[in-house]
């Protein structure tokens, strides 16, 4: 018995591509492995959440036909229990970046927004701004509000926690990449090649892009 | 760095420790900050030591109300101790917060050799840290780091930890949820006192 | 990450078994596996090997490299080598952990193996230590790990990237600040000397 | 000296970092009212400059004391909202009575609302595709089995499982469950894993 379609219909806007459920899986957990890794938020990859979902779903009803001790049912009970963990974790690692660094990707987000390059989902943005919200009120219910006049303000700039893109990470290159410039404090630049499967501890900033176009993976 | 420290309780302990100033104005009625006079106001070259946060606000004004001297233990004196052998050194007698209140301190120093004491002892004393976190003395081993050494040595020490019980056992084993478990344990706690 | 996640994502290489029962293939979402024929051997991912062993529907053929003359090679090697030599795999030490916890009667001296898999592990750790006091030591901005395992790359976190941090921190508070009042300094002089030259 | 009293606040915060102290009413009440001293002590002064400008310095002290009393509060609320996120996800919704009362009123009001924010998030995913929504607060550990061997720590009562088998969980009883079914109540200290 076929308990999937193994050829699912990514509908993005014009065009129309076939990717196989093993892709999209696999794509899942490379963003999983980036967005556990990264100090910074990433865009979103909510179209491979969906499509994942939906596989589980598809596959849920279709085991529930099977009898409860098939062997069958086990193994893609576990397969499903495994890709459940993925996404879950993927989401709750955005959840936690989201409220740590609430007001600044807020503020990024605004932008990204008029560009149509939005990082969060609608839901996760909505989530950020009732999250804020909450917190400005909560401050100024319990202490803002009893201060001299003066100091009643609630100062966004400075609530604002902002991810170290300075920090280091560990990374593998999973295609060659030349003329990374590692800025140096002295004013002693330095550039690196990233070889195809090389592996590299070094400053996320200057790779922050590779990672978001899957140059290179975050390990 | 951006300005991600207002709400770092480390940060605010940091700023709390004591520095020596030199006041450059005279402060009518904050003649209590100097324990030494009796005088209700302080007099413009008196020297206090303030808490940092003071010193750092008071310094930014335009004129600046204080200069800001070095501490002792950023002078030549010590840091000729930490560049010859930074591990010789009991950070937590010296000051727990050594790095941190000395990056504030650097910038006073116009000859910047702060800031290069700074990166090399904590070059220096990185190996201090490896030691520590697989160390079967952790207390010997913890006790001469700072507060921030401190912390990275507990947080290297958990991961040490966590692979050697992957290393040695099957299965890994769901658990009570941290905040859940401590607060069962606190709640016995104070029964027991009972 | 955690260990275990780490395993996780170890869990997804393939590995070989010969499976007790016959099946039709099986359509999972990471591919397809089968059919199963009873005796003969087929590939499935680690998970489900490890899976199918607990219910004792299997036996775990054992990789190409858990053996003990490749593993002296590797062990020798690794010892003469001040680098880190290539591994079998990615996950050399999750799979001989599955594999030699769950199904050690599958694999031939496995008593030996696993210590000298130990063995190369422990070299492999002790390296590193030496190579993360190296990097600090030479500057501690930038390090090339070719040939380190993820397990192992995981076992040097958070301590490598946090002291990184940590002194890259230092640098900028305080060093930049100087650099910013030397700047400073030097327009000042500068000044003067064009105020000289009037 | 100023903003001493926050600075014993914080540091109680501290000495607990697993745990929440019970909410310092007391003590913010007591910054709060130094801060209302400086100030008026800063209106008085600021409108005698005219006659001594020497008091402007006296006035920019205070005002520094003033920003620090309430960065420092700030910063205590601020890592009290961290902890009462946590409460919410390893405790859940409901709080226990005793973890409850260590909350003020306010709090508890935020972390209510930072439950129902939580939750409407998590009651919107997939929900383009037909779910109802999922519980982010489960899966936390890579599965390893689906079945797992649990003991009950509490009389906690009936247990409903997916396929419609009711189970009853009572102290020292000792079950083998689906583990995707028990892991909250592992979490909450309900049931303990078995090895």
């Amino acid at each position: 018995m076929d308990l999937i379609d193994t050829n699912i219909a990514l509908s993005d806007e014009d065009d129309e591509e076939e990717i196989t459920a093993e892709v999209v899986l696999k794509t899942l957990q490379s963003a999983w492995q980036n967005e556990r890794l990264a100090p910074e938020i990433l865009p979103h990859r909510n179209d491979m959440v969906e499509c994942m979902l939906g596989q589980i779903q598809h596959m849920e009803r279709n085991i529930n036909k099977l009898p409860k001790i098939d062997l069958r049912a086990s193994i893609h009970k576990m397969e499903l229990s495994r890709i459940k963990f993925i996404i879950c974790n993927y989401l709750k690692t955005r959840i936690n970046k989201i409220e740590k660094y609430c007001i600044p990707i807020l503020n990024e987000e605004r932008q990204r927004m008029e560009t149509g390059s939005n990082y969060l989902t609608p839901t996760e943005f909505k989530y950020a701004q009732e999250f804020v919200m909450n917190m400005e009120n909560h401050v100024k219910t319990v202490v803002l509000s009893k201060m001299p006049g003066n100091m009643q303000l609630f100062e966004m700039n400075k609530m604002a926690e902002h991810p170290n893109l300075h920090s280091h990470v560990f990374l593998k290159a999973n295609e060659t990449v030349t003329g990374i410039v590692l800025e140096d404090l002295a004013g002693e630049d330095e550039e690196i090649d990233l070889e195809e499967g090389s592996q590299h501890i070094l400053q996320y900033k200057p790779i922050a892009d590779l990672i978001k176009n899957g140059k290179v993976q975050l390990i | 760095m951006e300005n991600s420290n207002y709400l770092s309780v480390t940060d605010i302990l940091v700023t709390n420790e004591k520095i020596p100033c030199k006041f450059l104005h005279d402060l009518p009625k904050m003649g209590f900050l100097d324990p030494s006079a009796a005088d209700n106001d302080l007099k413009a070259g008196t020297n206090v030591e303030i808490p940092l946060w003071l010193a750092e606000s008071l310094y930014s004004r335009r004129p600046p109300l204080v200069s800001v001297e070095l501490p002792k233990i950023y002078k030549d004196s010590y840091r000729e101790i930490l560049n010859a052998d930074a591990c010789t050194v009991d950070m937590h007698k010296l000051n727990q917060h050594f790095y941190e209140l000395g990056c504030y301190i650097a910038k006073h120093d116009i000859k910047g050799e702060v800031a290069n004491t700074l990166i090399n002892t904590f070059r220096q004393r990185f190996r201090m840290l490896l030691s520590a976190c697989v160390s079967t003395d952790s207390v010997g081993a913890i006790q001469p780091l700072s507060a921030s050494e401190r912390q990275q040595a507990a947080d290297a020490g958990s991961t040490e930890k966590a692979l050697a019980t992957w290393l040695q056992r099957g299965d890994s084993v769901l658990t009570t949820a941290n905040m859940v478990a401590n607060h069962r344990k606190r709640k016995r706690a104070e029964m027991e006192m009972f | 990450m955690d260990p275990y996640e780490v395993e996780f994502i170890g869990e997804n290489r393939i590995v070989s078994i010969i499976p007790n029962f016959t099946y039709d293939k099986i359509y999972l979402i990471c591919g397809e596996f089968g059919p199963f024929r009873a005796g003969l051997p087929m590939n499935v991912p680690l998970w489900l090997a490890m899976m199918l062993k607990q219910k004792q529907k299997c036996r775990i053929v054992p990789p190409d490299w858990m053996d003990l003359d490749v593993l002296e090679n590797i062990k020798e090697e690794e010892k003469r080598s001040r680098f880190f030599t290539k591994m079998p795999n990615e996950h050399y030490m999750v799979e001989a952990k599955l594999i030699l916890g769950a199904a050690s009667e599958d694999v031939p001296n496995a008593a030996e193996i696993k210590t000298i898999i130990k063995d190369i592990w422990d070299i492999r750790m002790s390296k590193l230590r030496t190579s993360m006091d190296a990097l600090m030591k030479s500057g501690g901005g930038y390090g090339r790990l070719d040939h380190l395992t993820m397990m192992e790359i995981n076992s040097a976190k958070p301590l490598l990237p946090s002291a990184m941090d940590y002194l890259l921190q230092i640098q900028m508070k305080a060093q930049k600040k100087v650099t910013q009042q030397s700047l400073l300094n030097t327009s000042t002089f500068s000044q003067s000397g064009s105020s000289q030259n009037t | 000296m100023f903003a001493e009293k926050v600075i014993e606040l914080l540091k109680e915060a501290e000495r607990n970092p697993a745990t929440i102290d019970p909410f310092n009413d007391d003590k913010i009440r007591q910054i709060l009212e130094e801060m209302q001293s400086l100030f008026k002590m800063n209106m008085n002064d600021a409108n005698a400059t005219m006659e001594n400008k020497t008091l402007w310095t006296t006035v920019q002290v205070r005002h520094s004391a003033l920003e620090r009393n309430k960065r420092c509060l700030l910063a205590y609320l601020y890592n009290r909202m961290n902890k009462i996120k946590t409460l919410r996800w390893e405790f859940g919704s409901v709080l226990p009575p005793d973890v409850r009362e260590l909350l003020s009123d306010d709090e508890y009001l935020w972390f209510s609302k930072y439950s129902s924010n939580l939750a409407s998030y998590m009651r919107s995913l997939g929900q383009d595709i037909g779910y109802n929504g999922i519980d982010l607060t489960e899966n936390l550990k890579p599965p390893k089995s689906l079945y797992i061997e649990v003991l009950c720590m509490a009389d906690y009562g009936k247990l409903e499982l997916e396929d419609g088998d009711v189970i009853l969980l009572k102290r020292n009883s000792r079950h083998f469950l689906p583990t995707s079914e028990c892991q909250t109540l592992i979490r909450q200290g309900i049931l303990k894993q078995i090895t």
